[in-house]
């Protein structure tokens, strides 16, 4: 069964590696974002399965944290890009 | 391999990385990437000795973590710091970059109020 | 144990390959994304390194906190005209030469670490029963060392003073810039009012069980800085004036209460720094919960920046 | 009965690492920005609420369990909200030019 978790938290990371070519190649800078977002819910996936498998003290609370966290970036890239375009 | 050797030579490697970019690269955002690239990779270097340290009750020595800790708050501090001196820098020469020269036109551009 | 390799070694590719991508991206903002992104895995690393408490902070600085201002500052940067000379190929080649052999220098010493590895983790484990912790990361921080850990509060108050100093003259004690736009989306404003109540009680918690769990006062106070800083986005709230006496008691506090603590020592437990029998854990949720505050006014002031005159109505 | 918990379990998070897959195709191979978005938000949100509910029975105890909701709660109103966010985002440039 532990094996099983990690092998599901393996394959969730692996995905969202191949959509990292998004920030690769874009085109466009909302294309990278989204890559960054799907690595935030990938990685949290990927983070309560571990904390399941290996029963690391804490796992979860990291996960928590980047759940709260992870969209802030692109929070901040929508809330600055129609200043940038208006001057 | 002892534990946690791969993620050391990772450590190693973002060295190596930041080092050259800092060097080459002539933006100053770029330099500050690449000095927080430098800056997590020793980071790292620390995290593995933290793994090594791994005795009894605890599976890591806490006390290289802690100094990680401070380390991450105290870089996001100089980071911020750089980034502030950088917008005014581009505020008073309307330009980004660490060139002298490029940036010396002195009615130009200064006040973009 | 195979699998756990296979994991490490894909982490470990796709960590030095988003790492190479922030280096050789042509345009900044593609970089920064690529920087935000290798924010948010290092906290993956971290936890397979048995770092929890240090995942929590990298996810916290290195992926929210950071990542608000690299955009930020590559958006506003970005507009300007970009020098593009870079240096010639023989200096790239003696740069790459350079970085190769520090990088293998690093992982040879990395080989050679004496076996079995120097640790601390004897000591730290013996005198924690006395500060009444149970994580041993914050009994580190607060306790063993903490003369380190109030230098660097203050490291943090300097570094918003360093912000602040490079306000033009006429702009000193106003208003940073807005974080947001004048009129936010309102799909913003509902994410800020929903996230940031919920984020203040997530931030809290994770203070409070950084006693004895991985967490702490500085992943605390770094969640609830995260959390002051979207409500800015949203134009829920101003930045406060930076002349303000009760912003500057909040940026000070955790500094101020751990060394009035600390000079105190000799008076209550015979030295510096040192706490008092059985009275310790009380005393570290104290001066802490002040550190949280400070860190939590400090970091949202770092992302603000100094006073432009933006921020005036 | 726990062999039957780790059946639904593993039966709930295999669907939910199918649902990132699709999420990650959709993101590579869609061809424009707008589905791309529509795609990917739905596809991972629903990976991760698999994922929690696998997890659910594995959680050490009732609280422990909440937390695992909030915690998909807590992606679901941010993303959601973001993919809103730059949806605007994209229509305000669009509109532009």
């Amino acid at each position: 069964m532990t094996d099983a978790l990690l092998v599901a938290a393996g394959a969730i990371l692996l995905t969202v590696a191949v959509g990292l070519v998004r920030v690769l190649y874009g085109p466009r800078e909302v294309d990278r974002m989204m890559a960054v977002q799907l690595l935030g819910t990938g990685g949290v996936a990927a983070l309560l399965l571990a904390a399941a498998a290996t029963e690391v003290a804490g796992v979860e609370n990291v996960a928590l944290g980047l759940a709260l966290l992870s969209s802030f970036a692109s929070v901040a890239f929508v809330v600055a890009s129609p200043r940038a375009d208006r001057r | 391999m002892s534990p946690g050797t791969i993620a050391g030579f990772v450590g190693a490697g973002l060295v190596g990385l930041g080092l050259y970019a800092l060097v080459v690269d002539p933006k100053p955002l770029r330099k500050l990437l690449a000095f927080n690239l430098i800056g997590s990779g020793v980071f790292l270097v620390f995290g593995i000795v933290a793994r090594r340290g791994a005795t009894g009750r605890f599976p890591f020595d806490p006390v290289p973590q802690a100094m990680v800790i401070t380390g991450i708050v105290v870089a996001f501090a100089a980071t911020a710091l750089a980034v502030a001196l950088m917008l005014r820098l581009a505020e008073e020469t309307g330009t980004v970059s660490l060139d002298p020269d490029a940036g010396a036109k002195p009615d130009d551009g200064a006040e973009d109020k | 144990m195979t699998v756990f390799d296979a994991l490490d070694l894909a982490i470990a590719a796709l960590v030095l390959g988003v790492a190479a991508w922030t280096i050789a991206a042509r345009e900044m903002f593609s970089a920064v994304v690529g920087y935000v992104a290798y924010g948010l895995l290092l906290a993956i690393v971290w936890v397979r390194l048995y770092a929890p408490d240090v995942a929590l902070t990298e996810a916290a600085i290195g992926g929210g906190v950071t990542g608000v201002l690299l955009v930020v500052a590559s958006k506003r940067l970005g507009r300007l005209p970009q020098p593009e000379a870079g240096p010639g190929l023989g200096l790239k080649l003696a740069a790459a030469g350079l970085a190769a052999l520090v990088a293998g220098l690093i992982a040879a010493a990395l080989l050679y670490l004496p076996d079995p590895a120097p640790s601390l983790a004897p000591e730290a484990d013996r005198h924690l029963a006395q500060t009444g912790l149970g994580n041993a990361v914050t009994a580190v921080l607060i306790a063993y060392r903490s003369f380190d850990t109030m230098l660097e509060k203050v490291v943090l108050v300097l570094a918003v003073v360093g912000v602040w100093s490079v306000a033009p003259d006429r702009f000193w004690g106003g208003r940073p810039a807005p974080l947001g736009p004048a009129s936010p989306d309102p799909a913003l404003v509902f994410l800020a009012r929903v996230l940031a109540p919920v984020g203040l009680v997530i931030g809290v918690q994770i203070f409070w069980v950084g006693a004895d769990e991985p967490g702490g006062a500085f992943q605390g106070g770094a969640i609830l800085a995260a959390m002051a800083m979207i409500v800015m986005m949203a134009r829920l709230m101003r930045p406060p004036r930076i002349g303000s006496r009760r912003l500057r008691l909040a940026l000070i506090a955790g500094p101020a209460v751990f060394l009035v603590v600390g000079l105190a020592g000799p008076l209550i437990a015979g030295s510096f720094f040192a706490y008092p029998a059985g009275f310790a854990k009380p005393l570290i949720l104290f001066i802490e919960a002040f550190m949280v505050l400070s860190i939590a006014a400090t970091l949202p002031l770092l992302v603000a920046g100094p006073p432009n005159g933006e921020g005036e109505p | 009965m726990s062999a039957a918990l780790d059946v639904f379990s593993l039966l709930a998070i295999g669907a939910g690492v199918f649902f990132f897959v699709a999420g990650t195709v959709a993101l590579v191979r869609f061809p424009d920005s707008l589905s791309r978005l529509h795609a990917l938000t739905k596809a991972d949100n629903l990976g991760l609420g698999l994922v929690v509910i696998g997890l659910l029975p594995r959680a050490g105890s009732p609280l422990a369990a909440l937390k695992l909701v909030v915690l998909w709660a807590l992606v679901q109103v941010s993303s959601a909200t973001v993919a809103q966010l730059i949806g605007g985002a994209l229509r305000r440039r669009d509109a532009e030019t």
